[in-house]
């Protein structure tokens, strides 16, 4: 793992705050009905996307969960083109077919969010397998919740990607709710790191800090680069807000809540620059400013995008 | 007679035959304290307690599984899957092991299980969460489907389905879980395999399914204006399906047009209308048309022109009154 | 030309397509230094390694969405799945990943992936080891399914299919692996979609898949010393399959017979019995008939009794020629 | 677990005994053509479902594989009904309709060899499911290879197992081979049971010692009655033979059959009771012309009972 620059530091900074932004516009865009379908918001878990993110190259792949937002974010998508495809315009990346539930970019390497819990699992594994018979060095990171971690997909795949030393890594964010379900009513276990012996792969757990994750991450992401196959990195992450937009949360007691906005890691992070004399408070309010003028800029731009029209409907099923 | 909306007629139905039988239980992912995704099971853990609402971990395949060795050892469990599209991930526990256990061990065993599971579009939930995926459990002996279009029915079909002694699936329409309609104080049943004759008529049979039953009904309220008098069955039952009524209405219009929001090609509309042309084509004025959806995934954004609707039946009624054979 | 088993086409289409591009490979279980479950892949491990050809856990949900995702990233994947019933475990990955990933990001990505599985049953292998469930595949947008009946069509479908650049499923049968058959000595391809006109007549069209194109044959051969000149198409594709040679048929024929090896009802046969009956009803003579395998699964030491044959086929054929309408 | 009584002893033994002659006579018959499909015998590994299932009473069920004969009579299946269904014949548990690989027979809890690899898992899983809920104290054992764990069914069921502290108790039979593929080729760990601290329950390994696999599954048959929840048991068993009958083995080194041989449960059993004067040879071989008799029987009576009828054919599909 690479120390960071104080440019790279910013930069983490600016992306955790950005899709913070995102996500608190797209909760008000949704309630006021101008998304269709179902958005998962990721406020709070902002701290491992970025941290993640930080230690890949572009061509490094990633897939991702029905709360990916923050993943496409992170690994780079532009606002606007992002914005289209969750309003689910023509102009999106996925030509609006599939909004926010299925997002990929393939230019990016985002392999797509997946409405399957599970489904993407096997896939990141794929692309893992691609990588390693084609002899390039390009990682693959595989997003998903502790719920997913309920599915035999998840089983079967971490088994292989350690047989076959794949270059891949697992990371889990376990924010302890798979819907309306807390995690001690669906796992027997307190950590789903400790899977990892169960593939013989290392198993790492740390907590919702961004300086923890990307050490953990770049170190699991060299140890794949390297050859020497995936890791299981669960980040000890938190859901502020409900499953999805409009979830009330009324199975979830208050201090669960006030529990989770308290182990604020855009907050945690924020301290530690200012204190590092890696950010200064006007710094971080002027690129709060930006990045709201720029989220604003993609809601305008995907809401006066026009929508695919239905004579394109079955255009490009096959190859 | 009281006003319930389809998705209290399910969770009423639940609540009466767990009363009832101390046998059934529910069981499947947020079923239990947060009464389920979309809110079927509202109350019935409080009602019954955690040992028969019974929340699971996110392993459709294992629960599904799990659902059949506890029907086989004499339990009746209801098991939710959120939404149809992952009856993907069970399909093992449905096909190879529920569907089949009773007839491949010899009549040993009886499997009285009710899969739950909404389908189809409506939400905009895209590609992943809108297929009706009904014909592939037709198509598979052991299995009962049914896929009722109202309150009334899917109370009716999901008491039914219950006190059934074999695998029932009850599909329901997610769009239709709003949906309002009367249903008798007093408990009834709806049997299985019987279809529902909505509207007597002269010109033309509609057979629908599911949502398409109430595009349907749009549909023959203008074909109604222009002098045109159709038939319209709510098959209800997928398999079993209900071939007299669909015979004896056919065998009176002389015309078939079939609709579901399934993909048209390959869907369930293509056995009716092999039977009937296997069984009556004499009878036939004119070809049998489908009305599905068109061979695509449910896109995001473009849902509403994906889904048939009761102008398609419209066009369709209309083709085959125009083409006299 | 040069007479090849059934089995070994297969090995050898693969051979020359891994030859060919080296972005080729074989999965799944056994399939490495076995050479497969039923020997398919002999010799290839060694001529290729095991980077190429390689033996997974029995894991097929996994190694399925494995397939889809190196797919996805450039390689030509072909997955072994080592009976077809086997696919209920990893229908996710077909259905919801793999036919879908393509249309629903937009057409950024191909996924050309090929499936080979076996089909039917010939074993007595029990009612877990002998489905014929291509039906449920025809009807997912984004699938492509094919059925070759000879060395022939395998050799050459498989090449095609590989060469796709979309998911393809072969289905194989099992009870025909060992036939053999003359293919060219040099390269040759089967396009995907075409049916192939096994023998003409005049008097009946018979649309058969798989092992009931051979059984067909026979049945051809009683009835024409009976008289009775049957036009006999191997529909070789199912999705998507040629409308135009079994239109062109019928409105010679006006007799339609459809035999499969699958469950009757809701089978494939139903989707070209519908479909003729929407675009051509008016040039039938005859009810369509079908012919495929009896409502229950696949009994072991009843298999025989239990399996569409060429009397079938024959007494369908005698049944159409009757009923003149 | 209880002492065995010298009577116990005895029948045990005549248990794996009579396993093996069933299955040796069974590789003749099958190959001699007689009866038609697939079928795999379980020599070398009687040890286990005899150890196993002396730990159960009648109203217990166990779930078992295409490797099932064994399980199957040590349950205590009448002989000519198991032969019956083999030979697909009409009296037959299951009529004819399963044959080896899906024999079930319900009045011993013989709940049924499955097809389907990972299949069977659930189901027992299910079965302890309902034994818990009707609050009775039947146990059920669940017995699958080591080939099996690659199923995702496997990771669910197991998880649901230790979360709802079912009365089951998994035992893989680990022979080293699923059909032609050795472990180290499938899985990136040696001990299946390592897998257990994946769902917090005890994982055991065992050799295949019929008194260490009697001692083992009896304390994981005691703890799930007593309503303490699943075990995780693994035989390291070793298979003698091919995957099916007509297997050649030729993707097997020699040694490593000898090797599986030289580990006879059986004779090892045998040594046992020999020594500690449990059995006299002259015991022994009457007892195996006692089984060798009862065996040639059951195939009398198999071979001369009638196939189901054709018009029996669609009975019964629907209850
Ligand atoms: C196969 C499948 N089962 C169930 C669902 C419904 N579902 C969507 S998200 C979710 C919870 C996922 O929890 P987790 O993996 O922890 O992710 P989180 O939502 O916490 O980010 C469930 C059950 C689904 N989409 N797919
Ligand atoms: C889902 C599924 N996949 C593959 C198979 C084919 N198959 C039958 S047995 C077997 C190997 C099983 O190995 P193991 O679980 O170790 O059991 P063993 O044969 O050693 O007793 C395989 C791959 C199957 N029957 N079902
Ligand atoms: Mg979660
Ligand atoms: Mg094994």
């Amino acid at each position: 793992m690479s120390e960071l620059t104080k440019g790279e530091f910013m930069a983490s900074y600016r992306d955790m705050v950005k899709i913070r932004r995102v996500e608190e516009t797209l909760m008000d865009v949704f309630s006021a009905g101008e998304i269709p379908g179902f958005i998962h918001v990721c406020i709070g878990q902002e701290a491992t996307p970025v941290a993640v993110c930080k230690n890949l190259k572009e061509s490094d792949c990633i897939a991702t969960t029905h709360r990916g937002h923050g993943h496409a974010l992170a690994k780079g998508i532009d606002l606007k083109l992002f914005m289209a495809e969750l309003f689910g315009k023509k102009n999106g990346p996925c030509l609006g077919r599939s909004g926010s539930m299925h997002l990929a970019y393939k230019a990016l390497g985002i392999m797509g969010a997946n409405g399957i819990v599970g489904g993407g699992i096997p896939i990141a594994t794929g692309a893992a397998f691609a990588s390693k018979y084609k002899k390039n060095t390009d990682v693959i990171v595989c997003f998903f919740g502790e719920g997913s971690a309920g599915e035999g997909t998840f089983h079967e795949s971490l088994n292989m990607a350690s047989l076959w030393k794949l270059p891949i890594v697992y990371v889990c964010e376990n924010n302890g709710w798979a819907e309306f379900t807390s995690q001690s009513v669906h796992m027997p276990i307190k950590d789903v790191a400790d899977r990892a012996a169960s593939y013989n792969m290392p198993g790492v757990v740390v907590p919702n800090d961004f300086l923890e994750i990307y050490a953990a991450a770049g170190d699991a992401v060299e140890r794949a680069r390297r050859g020497e196959g995936p890791t299981l990195l669960e980040v000890k992450s938190r859901r502020w807000h409900g499953h999805f937009v409009g979830d009330a949360q009324k199975y979830r007691a208050a201090d669960d809540i006030e529990g989770a906005r308290a182990q604020d890691c855009i907050a945690r992070f924020e301290n530690y620059l200012f204190s590092n004399n890696l950010l200064r408070p006007d710094e971080a309010a002027a690129l709060d400013r930006e990045i709201r003028d720029s989220v604003s800029q993609a809601i305008e731009f995907a809401r006066n995008s026009p929508f695919p029209d239905p004579s394109e409907l079955t255009e490009g099923l096959y190859a | 007679m009281k006003e319930i909306r389809y998705l209290w007629a399910i969770n009423e139905a639940i609540r009466e035959e767990m009363e009832r039988d101390g046998n059934v239980l529910l069981i499947g992912e947020d079923v239990g304290g947060p009464g389920g995704s979309f809110g079927a099971s509202r109350g019935l853990a409080e009602r019954f307690g955690p040992e028969r609402v019974v929340d699971t971990p996110i392993s459709e395949a294992g629960i599904m599984g799990l659902a059949a060795g506890a029907a086989v050892c004499g339990l009746r469990p209801i098991l939710e899957i959120m939404f149809m599209d992952f009856m993907t991930v069970c399909m093992d526990g449905i096909v190879n092991q529920a569907a089949k256990l009773r007839y491949m061990f010899g009549n040993q065993y009886t499997v009285p299980l009710v899969i739950r599971t909404p389908a189809g579009g409506g939400l905009n939930a895209g590609p992943q969460h809108s297929q009706c995926l009904e014909a592939w459990f037709a198509h598979v002996p052991g299995l009962k489907v049914v896929m009722p279009a109202t309150p009334y029915d899917v109370k009716g079909l999901l008491k039914s389905a219950i006190r059934d002694d074999n695998p029932v699936i009850v599909v329901e329409n997610k769009a239709l879980h709003a949906m309002k309609g009367n249903i008798p104080e007093e408990e009834y049943l709806v049997p299985i395999g019987k279809a529902d004759i909505k509207r007597s008529g002269s010109d033309v049979t509609v057979v629908a399914t599911s949502r398409m039953v109430h595009e349907s009904a749009k549909a023959a309220d203008r074909l109604e204006k222009e002098g045109i008098s159709v038939e319209l069955l709510d098959l209800r039952s997928i398999s079993p399906w209900d071939r007299d009524t669909v015979f004896t209405s056919v065998a009176k219009t002389h015309r078939l047009v079939i609709a579901h929001e399934a993909v048209k090609s390959f869907g369930t509309g293509a056995e009716v209308a092999a039977t009937v042309s296997e069984e009556m084509i004499h009878e036939l004025d004119a070809p049998i048309l489908r009305v599905g959806a068109p061979f695509v995934p449910v896109p995001f954004s473009l849902e509403k022109a994906y889904l048939p609707n009761s102008e398609d039946v419209y066009k369709a009624v209309k083709k085959v009154l125009e083409r006299i054979l």
